[in-house]
């Protein structure tokens, strides 16, 4: 993929981002920051790409732990907004 | 003023405790304005109502002595009497209330001098002939009056308050018959801040109640729709058991204001001394048809009695207690039932007119009205 | 390692599941299923990492996975609610420095071309700035460290040295930088993140951790380009661009620019020494959030009084009664005998807006609900729910009985400013935990909260 | 029944137009349940307010003709007769209104046989003391009661209505004196549909008049703060000036309310016959300080007057037009004030709470009140 | 021709430019000015396309854009506000043509794969139907072509064979097909478009347009895949999205499923001979609608009728005043002398609801100022605004002087239904072109006004 | 750029004009339409590039017209919009 087209694909995700959480209440502000912060786990599929990779030892161990720390942020972040978002559910 | 110009006579009203005219002031520059007619006022004519001799004089009318003879034209709010009818000019048109079944002798009168006469109660209940309804506009009048004396009298609060010295709960008034009366006065009741509940048989009732923000009592009885929007006479069972069933309601309520009539009927009876008795000592009952037979046993018209510690008032012209307002509402449905007879400056009625037929009782030496006709024809003439 | 079109595929779904949690999370009413959407993006994009693209290493790989995941899920289960705001720091800081660990990796066993360097520095500075600060952030929260703002002399020059020698280096990296600058990035790095943090208001404290969930979106779609992997872009910049808004929004809530936030403390020390502020404690809150209080409530008691008779505000308040009602919320009117200024104040307005009278309730039969309500909303009273009432002898109020709003789970005061009432004496329950207040106008705060109470 | 029980006695009272009682039987209860004390009544004491004399029975009070006879604790709406005083038990404690400065005999009489009295008038406008405040919870029946005699008088509409008949304008209503009973009087004509407009001299109660819906008249005169919430005298100037810059909207209302007052003062005199007779014919006047000098000049208390076709209507204890409701808050106050008088069972004043402190006038041979002390001694004891 | 990396800039800040205008055309605030955003951003990439690029045949590529802005311009200059739809059409249907001719060509000429020459054959096919369809809904509109659905026996087997037909000339075509095949594409999408737009009824073509609208933006976005510009995706991609919503939000503002109206012709011509609907038509609409007309009057008179008591509706309507007034508009209250079921009936209602006594106006002098109003807003209200009372005699209304509320630039009705008042005779100005009714109960759709007014 | 790049752009692109469009009233659908069709006008771009590209005689014509009927839509669809959203504007 070249550059512009990343760029592309960075631009149309930044507006698709900043069209949906607009106008939010701020009383989700936690909870959406903890959401989009579960997101940002993702990056755990870099690491394990990282971590195939990877050469030296060090290096093997660093990506090990990086996917450690990526799978906490995923799992972590995924199960804590849901906790802060039982708050809101709708009696019947 | 050129000779051909239509002449209309004010009398001074005569009737005890009638204290409205039938043309104020504004009225009069209205007609002598757009119609061109020419307007002649009784000395005093307005006097009780608030209305000086020198404003009629102002607008341009004749204030005179003489006013009717000799008039084509005799607007009053009460009947005219038979000797007011006859000083008027030969083919005249008298335009009043004309209660025909208490005025046969009257009525007799206008036939054989063969004037022509409209009687404003008989005016049609249709939209466009509102303008001309002076049963809507006394009654709405009336509807005030009787929700402010109600108010007035009740050694009670209407509102609910709620203080440091302790909650008021809020006055119950119930309305019986919801008319244009019963309306204006739960709207003025409800203004107050009572709870109010009112009870009617026409069918659009339970609507127009709501409409004006009260409950509906609901009787579970079938409904009683006469013609013209009027209600059906109650047979007589049907009465009693309406009586019946609203009875725990009026023994409830803290005031009650009954407006019920039918046309050409006497008022119905829908309040029975017992259950007046039934009623808290201090209550109070305002029964504004109590002139023509009365809804609540008892009330007489014009005086407030006790009726083992509630005090039941009877209504007697109560339009005459706002004179000034009431006159010159019924001076505008005057003067629009004028402009509809007057044709290019000419008295011309045009009795295929569905509103002048309506409410024309005699005309070129005949009885026009139905039902007076029958009544007279059963007396013998 | 650029997976076939089918892993893009899968990947491009993933990017979609998170754009819809995002929406989701945008409305209470969807925000919990939106959540479960993103979840099942992440597995599905494991789930693909693992099984179709096999890396090598996949054992290690997978304990690695397992460990971190349950660390993630037992903490994200054990913490009390109060402490959510600090465990998402963690838990962002953690994701920053997995970011920054797959650049730095790249950068020292890759072959990156000099574009791809540049921006593999650039993930590894904002990487390490976002770990070290959501950890500092972190410590601050969790009361680990002192929630007041660290402030030295000559703080400002010592971040700007700082800030310059990291760029420096990540600069000089991509250009032919030896290899050790990564190391030295990565601790400059980390050390410019603790000095962002360190003089930050404790208040603020949620601001910047969303500003650091920003840079940890960015590390994350920086490290996707650095890989070529266009999910990590998607999600990356989707989480910057949201976290970037969300910092702005919360800032405007609280009613200060984001750069005064930031950098307010350089600016001479002048939030140091002014302790007034926390002297006596308010909540305020916007429209928005009352509105969700309200609108997500069981039950609601009104406490009208005089303010709301100035405000003239009764049909408003009727509405807003009505709005909710149309929600199924149990709504009344707590009526205290002496509200307003004459006898019987309350009752007048409430009558002109028609409110039923079945709906007032006085004094003494409404005290004992509070406690089962979850907003006691008092507009515009202020003396007939002051608890000095009951606990200050002397006050011109002492032994007048109040209103108990005091017990509801939550009070919402509507009024315009901090002002006493009648009686001139200061409202302890304005400073309760449980007390927000709506600064304004009572008819236009009331109007704002039937508009938002709609849309939710 | 305990020997130790205190004795509350509540007498009938025998002033001429006062038909309120100072406890209705649902306070006695209070009383009796919560204070434990014992009540009698006079027999008759509630008649002209509509409690008779099997409702106090019933709440367990005794109704005897000696009710008063060596009662502690004597309650009346009215002040007690030197008679009533001396029939009481030794240092009992006695509570009404007692306006000193007309009773000065009676406060004598309580000084020198050792009663301990309080003045329902002296109570604090203090918040805690709103459940003792008689002055509000009468003022309150006042102002309504003003406001609906003005509305049931006036010979128009209070409210704006358009009909086909024509529009009717709403009647305009100016309420000089916005205490509690403007206030009431002012939210009362409003809820009619009168246009309502009113003027205070308090700092406060251009704020006030707005709460309550109706428009604040400016004067662009300086505000008359007094103590207590309460007004200060206007200096003759002052009030001269007032007068004249009122003058305009006296003239163009066609109901005035006035309720001015400032405490242990004359009642100001706000309008004058010339101003009233300025006013439209069929116009109302309504002044609720006529028995403390008035507002109006001219206004007699219970009479309706007429000034030149205008109406002058002078209160005489408006609150006894609605007697039940008026005593069952003035006995909600009372037996408020009651309750803070006895402490475990017994009468124990406790004279240094703000509240008994300012409203006990004498108390162990002494007079406490300072202003009537003063006047006392200006009489020479 | 794949421009170098600072065109492919240029293009996707061309992209942002109508992302942004697309943002701006959603609220009727922004609108003029989003759209002057997305002509900058037109205007921008032509200059990149003829300066930067500099394509061969520059003169002739030149003349070309000067001839057909001319046209475009002209056109749209011309054109009356009453045809605007059947413009829209026609541009829709070139720009169509336009993108089917740059894939047909391709084909034709270029050398592309099988995987490219599929997506040109779809790109020819939905572009060539997008513009023959456009062309018949502009003659039916222009009225060149009868507004009926053009019913004929086997209508739909007709048009199922040309659908299979075409699709199979599209899908032989890449995988091996003869170049002729390429013309014959052409033609049967062409008649295919036609076929399709033929059986829709009048009514129903502005949904139509919608439709041909979203294909010609897929047209678009389809060549730009076959030429490897972003720009000509994002571009076609935005209006084919848009495009698709729109045409649902369209459907479901008439009630009706897009199918419904699409292929409710060929399910046995049941929509041919039922003329009943049109008998008498009125236009409804939703309160967003009569929102935005009320929202950017300068006038509004409010006639209230029966119907506002019997909603009790009193307290919604000042309310909706109230925040028409906040926008700087003129409102005032026609109160006709018979409205209601008693004398003084809007009075007591409005005077309940604090309504300033100066805002209402008698029948006499209102009457002269609904010429100047730009909306009627008829609240409950039927016979007191009835022209039969001025021009049906005979009628019980007939001589009865009413609200001149038919003057008035635009009328709106809030009623349930079409039922008649208390007089019982039906009322004209229901059906006048310039009336739009909201149905439903007064008092809830004063409400969603209130809501939409707000939101504006 | 590869085909799930540009697929990526693609859907994106449509998330953006999905949420930028949804919840708009139904009285400025007509003016939407014809806004979003001026947009497709773009496709001048890709005339453009046909009509530089074109061999045959034929070819070259058709491109020319072609280029010819994006600027019809491009320019004639702004104009339009325009003249449909002076309806709206709101006096000062
Ligand atoms: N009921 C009676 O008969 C009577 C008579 C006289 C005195 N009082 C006394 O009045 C008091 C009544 O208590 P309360 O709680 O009703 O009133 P309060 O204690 O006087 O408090 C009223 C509050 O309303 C707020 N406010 C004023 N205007 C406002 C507006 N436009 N919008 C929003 N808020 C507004 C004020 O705060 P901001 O300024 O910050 O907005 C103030 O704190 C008691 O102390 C009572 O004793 C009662
Ligand atoms: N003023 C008086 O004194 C008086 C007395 C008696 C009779 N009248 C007569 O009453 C008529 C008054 O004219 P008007 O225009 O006020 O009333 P109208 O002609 O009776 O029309 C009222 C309209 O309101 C609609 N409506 C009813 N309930 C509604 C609701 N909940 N929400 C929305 N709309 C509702 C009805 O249509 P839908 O059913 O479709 O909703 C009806 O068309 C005149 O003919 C007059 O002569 C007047
Ligand atoms: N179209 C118009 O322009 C117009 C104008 C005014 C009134 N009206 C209609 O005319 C009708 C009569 O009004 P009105 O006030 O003159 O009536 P009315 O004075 O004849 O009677 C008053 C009310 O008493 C009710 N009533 C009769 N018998 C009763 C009973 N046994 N129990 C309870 N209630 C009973 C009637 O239904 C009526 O509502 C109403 O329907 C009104 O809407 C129409
Ligand atoms: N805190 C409480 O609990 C409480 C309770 C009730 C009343 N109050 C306050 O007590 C005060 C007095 O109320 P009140 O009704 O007993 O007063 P009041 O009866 O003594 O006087 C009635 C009104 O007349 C006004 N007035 C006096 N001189 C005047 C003049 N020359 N021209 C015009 N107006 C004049 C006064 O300002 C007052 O508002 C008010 O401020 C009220 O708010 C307080």
């Amino acid at each position: 993929m070249d550059g512009v087209a990343l760029l592309t694909v960075f631009v149309l995700a930044a507006f698709v981002g900043y069209e949906v959480i607009s106008k939010v209440s701020s009383t989700l502000h936690t909870p959406l920051m903890s959401g989009s912060n579960a997101i940002s786990g993702i990056v755990l599929v870099g690491t394990v790409i990282i971590a195939s990779v990877a050469e030296s030892a060090v290096a093997v161990t660093l990506a090990l732990v990086a996917v450690a720390l990526a799978s906490v942020n995923l799992v972590g972040g995924f199960l804590v907004t849901d906790r802060m978002l039982q708050m809101f559910r709708r009696r019947s | 003023m050129s000779a051909v110009q239509v002449v209309v006579a004010v009398p001074r009203e005569t009737r005890e405790h009638e204290r409205r005219v039938a043309l104020v002031p504004a009225a009069v520059g209205k007609l002598t304005g757009l119609a061109g007619l020419q307007v002649r006022v009784e000395p005093g004519a307005g006097a009780a109502a608030g209305f000086d001799d020198a404003g009629y004089a102002k607008v341009g009318a004749t204030v005179s002595g003489e006013a009717l003879d000799e008039a084509q034209l005799l607007v009053g709010v009460q009947p005219p009497t038979p000797e007011q009818v006859k000083r008027l000019a030969e083919g005249a048109v008298t335009i009043s209330y004309l209660p025909t079944g208490a005025e046969l002798p009257l009525v007799r009168a206008l036939r054989d001098t063969g004037r022509t006469s409209f009687a404003m109660e008989l005016v049609p209940r249709i939209s466009r002939a509102q303008g001309m309804d002076a049963l809507s506009s006394q009654a709405m009048v009336a509807g005030y009056r009787a929700a402010l004396i109600a108010a007035e009298r009740l050694p009670r609060f209407f509102p609910l308050l709620m203080t440091a010295a302790g909650t008021v709960p809020p006055a119950r008034v119930l309305v019986l018959g919801a008319g244009v009366a019963g309306l204006q006065a739960i709207a003025t009741a409800r203004r107050l801040g009572a709870l109010v509940s009112a009870y009617d048989v026409r069918a659009a009732a339970a609507e127009e109640v709501r409409s004006v923000g009260a409950d509906f009592v609901e009787l579970d009885l079938p409904p009683l729709e006469g013609t013209g929007g009027y209600a059906r006479e109650a047979g007589a069972e049907r009465a009693a058991r309406q009586r019946e069933l609203l009875a725990p309601h009026v023994a409830a309520a803290d005031a009650l204001i009954t407006t019920a009539a039918v046309p050409g009927r006497p008022a119905p009876l829908l309040v029975t001394e017992e259950m007046v008795a039934a009623m808290k000592p201090g209550s109070v009952v305002i029964d504004l048809a109590a002139e023509s037979g009365g809804n609540v046993a008892g009330a007489r018209p014009g005086e407030a009695i006790d009726v083992g510690g509630v005090m039941v008032w009877g209504g007697r012209n109560v339009p005459s207690q706002l004179p000034g307002q009431a006159s010159a509402l019924y001076a505008t449905n005057v003067a629009n039932l004028v402009q509809l007879l007057v044709v290019d400056g000419a008295l011309a009625p045009d009795l295929s007119d569905e509103v002048l037929a309506g409410c024309c009782v005699t005309h070129a030496g005949e009885v026009r009205h139905a039902p007076t006709r029958e009544l007279l024809e059963k007396e013998g003439g | 390692m650029t997976g076939d079109s089918g892993t893009a595929l899968a990947y491009l779904l993933v990017a979609v599941c998170f754009i819809v949690a995002l929406k989701g999370l945008s409305s209470p009413r969807t925000a919990r299923v939106g959540n479960a959407v993103g979840a099942a993006g992440a597995v599905l994009a494991v789930v693909v990492i693992l099984l179709v693209e096999r890396p090598d290493r996949l054992l290690a790989v997978l304990a690695a996975m397992v460990v971190g995941g349950a660390v993630g899920a037992v903490a994200a289960r054990r913490v009390v609610m109060t402490a959510m705001p600090q465990m998402v720091a963690v838990f962002n800081g953690v994701g920053g420095a997995a970011g920054a660990t797959i650049a730095a990796l790249e950068m020292v066993e890759g072959t990156p071309d000099t574009g791809r360097l540049a921006v593999a520095a650039f993930t590894v500075l904002i990487g390490a700035v976002a770990f070290s600060g959501s950890m500092v952030a972190f410590a601050r929260l969790q009361e680990l460290m002192s929630g007041r703002p660290l402030i030295y002399p000559g703080a400002r020059w010592v971040f700007g040295l700082a800030l310059a020698a990291t760029v420096a280096a990540g600069v000089w990296l991509p250009w032919g930088g030896p290899t050790w600058l990564v190391g030295a990035l990565v601790g400059l790095s980390l050390g410019l993140g603790v000095l962002f943090v360190l003089p930050v208001g404790g208040a603020d404290v949620p601001i910047v951790i969303s500003l650091l969930n920003a840079f940890s979106g960015i590390t994350v779609a920086a490290s996707g380009y650095v890989l070529e992997n266009t999910l990590l872009i998607v999600a990356g910049t989707l989480v910057g661009a949201s976290g970037t808004l969300l910092t702005r929004l919360m800032a405007k809530a609280m009613g200060r620019p984001v750069t005064n936030i930031l950098f307010g403390a350089f600016a001479g020390g002048s939030t140091l020494g002014g302790g007034a502020e926390t002297d006596r404690p308010v909540r305020s809150a916007s429209a928005e959030d009352v509105a969700i209080l309200l609108g997500y409530a069981r039950k609601v008691i009104m406490a009208p009084g005089y303010g709301l008779a100035v405000a003239q505000a009764q049909h408003a308040l009727r509405d807003l009664a009505g709005e909710l009602e149309r929600r199924g919320i149990e709504v009344s009117y707590a009526i205290h005998p002496v509200a307003g200024r004459m006898p019987g104040h309350m009752n007048v307005l409430l009558a002109e807006a028609d409110v039923p009278y079945d709906k007032l309730k006085e004094m003494d039969s409404v005290n004992p609900e509070f406690k089962t309500a979850d907003v006691a909303l008092v507009v515009g009273a202020n003396d007939v729910v002051n608890p000095a009432a009951r606990s200050a002898p002397g006050s011109p109020i002492y032994g007048m009985p109040i209103l108990a709003a005091d017990e509801a789970k939550s009070i919402v005061f509507l009024k315009r400013s901090l002002r006493p009432g009648f009686a001139g004496i200061e409202n302890e329950l304005l400073h309760d935990p449980k007390t927000t207040l709506l600064f304004g106008d009572a008819k236009d705060s009331l109007g704002k909260l039937v508009t938002s109470v709609k849309s939710l």
